[in-house]
């Protein structure tokens, strides 16, 4: 057993905090420390950003462009970015698309479609759910008839993630409906700008426009966009939920917020001390503090069997469950931390005033509480999670 | 040993409920929440003229009700529709100090309150006060016959609508003692007040105060000078009840959707109710509502006696957990259709969650119960 | 709303309170309040007592002797007597068998066993567990078959509590095995000295003999001793299961345990004050009371319910879960309070030594916080319970 | 970075798993339980035979392990087989202290100690102390060449068996002071010793000690006079680890038992497994036990850091809480036949739950946590 590092990898460590010494740039490190929202050019800043060094694709194959990493390399970077605040790289294209085109595509579609996603020509986005078909992904009835070498597309997804910055979308389609319902599913690439294509936002609860329902009406895929065999969608889908499970944990982000909390915590008083010396305060902290400790020693673990060369099993399952329990409760911290000032919605209706109500740190924070319930939710949720390893676990 | 609503009380829960059904549905209030003014002044209307406003306040003070069982009746209803109009502010807040400490000519606002026509709003958290209400920074000098005001006050809800400000002021004594506190009227238009107003993040609107050199005459106060503090206390232990009572309303709401949800919506082939880890969690929902109810009930129960503070340090304790847990869980059930704005529970959510940021936390509500408890 | 007592009620609550303080033996409360095991004689000598007072049967019709008190007088009694450290009274016979005799038994059943009930002279057991059925009671095994006038019992009984100092067992035995699950059972009264009878202690974690399998061998019982109808005694038991929860919440028991918790803490010390005065377990402490204090008022609703009339629904489930959370944490937080003392075990072999070990609140807190565990075992487990709220509150 | 253990370890793992489980079932472990004497010496010399002891000891001090992981690795595999011989006790804290503190003369007891014939027994509690290490009121006065003790220890585990007894006694200071507190070896036969034993709730025996002007020469002390408190220090941050590993091991077999129960026992003709309730709390140990397990690795990985007091503080507040849950958790899910002393698992649980009995519980090291996070 040991607990550290190896030499090599903090010199690759050393590597990475001075790249984003040198090209992080501040505008960005202070929208994410601040919480605020980016902007599309914020996103396509960081990804030329991180392409120019090599570095955009952790998880491709050097042939493919990419850096190809081992499990510690690709943690030591996800931590780094996380505490230096760098944006998150949009995964769509790079991380959910990609490895499916890598293992599955043509030879022509990997040409075509990989360099676009590193040059940031191409914005994709994920056509999976739809509104009888969350967590159950293999009743959806998104149909695609074969007309000549056309599909014809008819359907609706939702909960489709920055759908209103993308050029294209990949979609799973019912090509078959007389199998039983997993079989039957087609892995489709759609251009965005076909016609018969509809994005309508959906706004979530803190007013954030993140999401979008996509309509398909009569739309007309030329068949080349087939992904691998017609009916096998299911399998690629599968492919890319198992085998694509990085920074499932998230142990950067609670570590950041953490912090963040700890920061608020100093400044906010409560009883005339500072919050952090409040009994009560101090007790919930410590306890996060000690739960995100042991969790990131678990993810650790699971990096290192995944760098020996062992697929994560189960293991990803529980680190997702904990990891979302950790960021919540670290999200709810930072609410109950600002008091009061919790209760301002930061709108842009505040005209024109770009000020904060009241201290600085205390705008994102409901915000935050609310839209972060979404990770138990989307992205399997946290009852799916364990369901898996109950299944896994008793099944023996 | 009673546990039934008197005749009154249950009519006006009858006439409230039915109303706000009928005329107060999702779109509507989300339309409202998203209004300029962030209320709706024929609402307000209708509903001082159902008599919400007047049983608030006893029949000394003009109304037909005011006991706790009165409050805990109306917000709980107030609650249940997510109602966003600040019948907490106006009339519990403001209405209910003015109607304590207000002398004859100052009570008169008390009608107009419980008309429908006046706004009042308390201007008394500060930047740095957070849930600790005795400290004022914002002080009150004498000048002649007048009193100046200077200070800042934070999230002052219903600021913008209120034609009077009731603002604390500190006339003597350290930033933080009970003592030395008075409470003024301050006309909304006052040369030096200048208020900066933002939507809430649960609907509604607020502002942050200013107060640079704002010249009131000594007749503005309200009681004696020093003294405020104790009204305060009494109008914030009203507010308790109705904070505890609303968030009780919406609870309900939350867990009528869940259930509504749990037994339509299909997975698999079956209501997703069916499996039994929803079932049991949701099960768990309702024993923590029975604990929820009956916290309120004692919350309002004792409102009028000598344990009031214990009691309702140990309501808001009580409901800021369960409350949390409702809404977390609520959503949680549901999944992805919670997360958006249009459906009734993302901002019923919101409701329970931010009552637990007006007049202290659970935290704070916990120490209080600990410190009443030693005593 | 009122949340008061009546006139009336209070003048029984001071009735109640006087007699206590007259009867009640102080070796008995101070055993009770010591969490001491009481030995048989103790509880047949409060049996006695209650019995000479005419307070025995609270439930009872006073055609059988009994008191008929209202949901509000039983339950200021129970609430009394747990203050008043008076010792439990033996449910079996009173509140268990006699209901079912005084609904379903023939007049010479009621003329028989009732009297025998509260003189004492039968002590009553309940032969309802078996080893395959706990839950589930209705897949019981044991066997009991007509033979002319007597029916011939084989089987097993668990669980069977107090067993060792019962005469009679009152059973639900298989009478035709050829039904559906929850038909073919009977209601059946067993003489303990019947041959073929055998009690075998079940030792529990805390070391203490409190409940016995029981064996059946052959055991020839009349049949005159069939309460009602043959292959009814299932419809009997739940007669019992739904109309008998009384002081299903143990609110005046988790009142008397909180009591003795805070005792504990202000006697402990922690950094060199009193533990009541630590601010986390202050905060430990203020939530279970805050949480007792709120289903108090649930147990008096529905209390009040019940003596307008109305039956008890679901929500005496709600309360069974509620209750037990709430007695074990109180049992968790004796545990805590009491430190390093925690571990020793009080057995009888400290020889001779009849001195606690440390201070003598110590002594039973572990015994009891393993014990107690069986709160939310037995009884209809919680997941049962959670299970009936769940139906009846979906099922609309 | 490297989760593996040496092969070094991973030997002594797999031979102590294998003799544990061929020698040490339910029954012989609860037949040890109930004896007289609450352990067994054939155990207890066959486990040092193969190395157990040894292991807890660095080569320094006539061993071939005594690094954080070594001591997890043993009382890991002590813990799944609810081993109640007092390893903690003789080795770690007893042997420990005198290989830290002994002159060459008294280290020779350590060499006794790995052998498997000398018991030891750590007397440093009070009846008043709770988990305060450095509350110590029994006081040593030197009188000539002797040293005279005076004063009352509480829970001495294994005094009885002890051949000496290491008695913390106060030289200078105040009560609570850290300076001021001296060791010293006090053989069990020493005049005006007494002790009064017990069994323990989790197996294993204890006692009261008494010291009524008990005489010892001044070569009895352990180390410098008055400075003991650090070396108390390390041996119970050892502890912490052994203590936090045990559980952790305890907890192992609870979830292991608690699977084969769900997926055996059948209800309603179905594995109750298969009910999705208790799957998915099933499913919540799980993950637990993965936190307990990364816990461990923290503290034992760290016990040679700077930062080995706030490790140990995290690693026992959580093992705590989780221990707590997984042993409730899986009485529960058992139902009845877990409540019989008899079953694997009622042994199982007391050793969990009792862990957080020995220097200190959650809440103490959370409150350690605190402090030294603060720090």
């Amino acid at each position: 057993m040991d607990l550290n590092y190896t030499e090599e990898e903090i010199a690759f460590r050393d590597e990475v905090r001075a790249f984003l010494d040198e090209k992080l740039p501040k505008e960005l490190s202070d929208k994410v420390a601040a919480r605020d929202h980016l902007g599309k050019e914020d996103m396509e800043r960081w990804h030329a950003i991180l392409n120019e060094k090599g570095w955009l694709a952790p998880n491709w194959p050097k042939k493919f462009g990419g850096a190809e990493w081992n499990a510690v390399q690709k943690h030591i970077f996800e931590e780094e970015t996380a505490r230096a605040n760098a944006p998150r790289i949009v995964p769509f294209g790079l991380s959910m698309l990609a490895p499916v085109l890598q293992a599955f595509g043509s030879k022509e579609q990997q040409d075509y479609y990989l360099p676009r996603i590193l040059s940031g020509e191409d914005w994709w986005c994920q056509g999976y759910s739809e509104p009888g078909a969350g967590s159950d992904l293999a009743s959806l009835k998104t149909r695609a008839v074969r007309d000549g070498d056309h599909y014809i597309v008819n359907g609706q997804k939702t909960w489709t993630t920055l759908g209103q910055y993308a050029n294209k979308i990949f979609c799973l389609v019912r090509t078959d409906p007389d199998v039983k319902q997993q079989e039957g599913i087609s892995f489709l690439l759609i251009d965005m700008d076909t016609p018969g294509i509809e994005v309508r936002p959906i706004i979530l609860l803190d007013g954030v426009h993140e999401v979008n329902e996509v309509f398909f009406d009569d739309v007309k895929v030329p068949v080349e966009n087939l992904v691998g065999e017609e009916n096998k969608g299911w399998t690629y889908a599968k492919y890319l939920l198992t085998h694509e499970r990085t920074n499932i944990a998230g142990v950067g982000y609670s570590q950041a917020g953490l912090e963040s909390v700890k920061r608020i915590a100093r400044a906010e008083r409560a009883n005339g001390k500072p919050l952090i010396e409040n009994p009560q305060f101090a007790a919930r902290l410590a306890n996060v503090e000690i739960d995100l400790m042991a969790m990131a020693t678990s993810n650790m673990r699971i990096i290192s069997k995944a760098a020996a060369g062992q697929a994560p099993g189960v293991e990803s399952s529980m680190l997702k469950v904990k990891g979302t329990i950790i960021r919540q409760e670290i999200n709810d911290l930072a609410r109950r931390a600002v008091g009061p000032y919790a209760m301002p919605f930061p709108s842009e209706t505040v005209e024109g005033d770009n000020d904060p109500i009241g201290p600085d740190y205390a705008a994102p924070v409901s915000a935050a509480y609310f839209n972060n319930r979404k990770l138990s939710i989307f992205g399997g949720s946290n009852e799916i999670q364990r369901g898996i390893i109950a299944k896994v676990k008793m099944g023996g | 040993m009673n546990f039934d609503l008197t005749e009154e009380r249950q009519m006006l829960q009858d006439t409230l409920r039915r109303y706000l059904s009928d005329k107060y549905d999702t779109e509507t209030r989300n339309k409202i929440i998203d209004s300029e003014e962030g209320m709706s002044a024929e609402i307000w209307a209708e509903l001082a003229e159902l008599g919400v406003i007047g049983a608030l306040f006893t029949e000394d003070q003009g109304g037909f009700g005011g006991f706790g069982f009165d409050v805990s009746t109306v917000f709980e209803e107030l609650g249940r529709a997510g109602v966003v109009e600040p019948f907490l502010d106006t009339a519990v807040l403001g209405g209910g100090l003015i109607a304590r400490l207000g002398d004859d000519s100052q009570k008169e606002l008390v009608e107009e309150v419980i008309g429908g026509s006046l706004h009042i709003a308390l201007a008394h958290g500060e930047p740095v006060s957070r849930y600790d209400l005795s400290h004022v920074e914002t002080t009150a000098k004498s000048s002649g016959d007048d009193i100046v005001l200077n200070g800042r006050k934070s999230v002052v809800v219903n600021a913008e609508a209120a034609g009077q400000l009731i603002v604390s002021a500190r006339e003597s004594g350290d930033v933080a003692d009970k003592d030395g506190i008075s409470l003024f009227l301050v006309p909304v238009d006052a040369a030096g007040l200048t208020m900066r107003g933002y939507p809430l993040f649960a609907g509604g609107r607020a502002a942050e105060v200013t107060l640079d050199e704002v010249k009131i005459p000594a007749s503005a106060r309200l009681g004696e000078a020093g003294k405020g503090f104790a009204a305060l206390t009494d109008v914030i232990a009203v507010a308790d009840v109705a904070l505890a009572a609303e968030a009780l309303g919406a609870m309900d709401t939350a867990v009528e959707l869940t259930r509504d949800y749990l037994t339509q919506r299909k997975q698999f082939g079956r209501p997703i109710g069916s499996f039994q880890a929803l079932a049991h969690r949701y099960s768990d929902l309702l024993i923590e509502m029975e604990q929820a109810r009956s916290a309120v009930i004692n919350a309002a129960g004792h409102l009028e006696t000598a344990d009031a503070a214990r009691q309702n340090a140990s309501t808001r304790n009580l409901i800021g957990r369960v409350g949390r847990l409702v809404a977390e869980e609520s959503i949680q059930m549901h999944g992805g259709i919670a997360m958006t704005k249009e459906y009734e529970l993302a901002h019923i959510a919101k409701r329970i969650v931010m009552c637990d940021h007006r007049f202290g936390d659970i935290d704070y509500h916990l120490e209080r119960f600990i410190e009443l408890s030693a005593a």
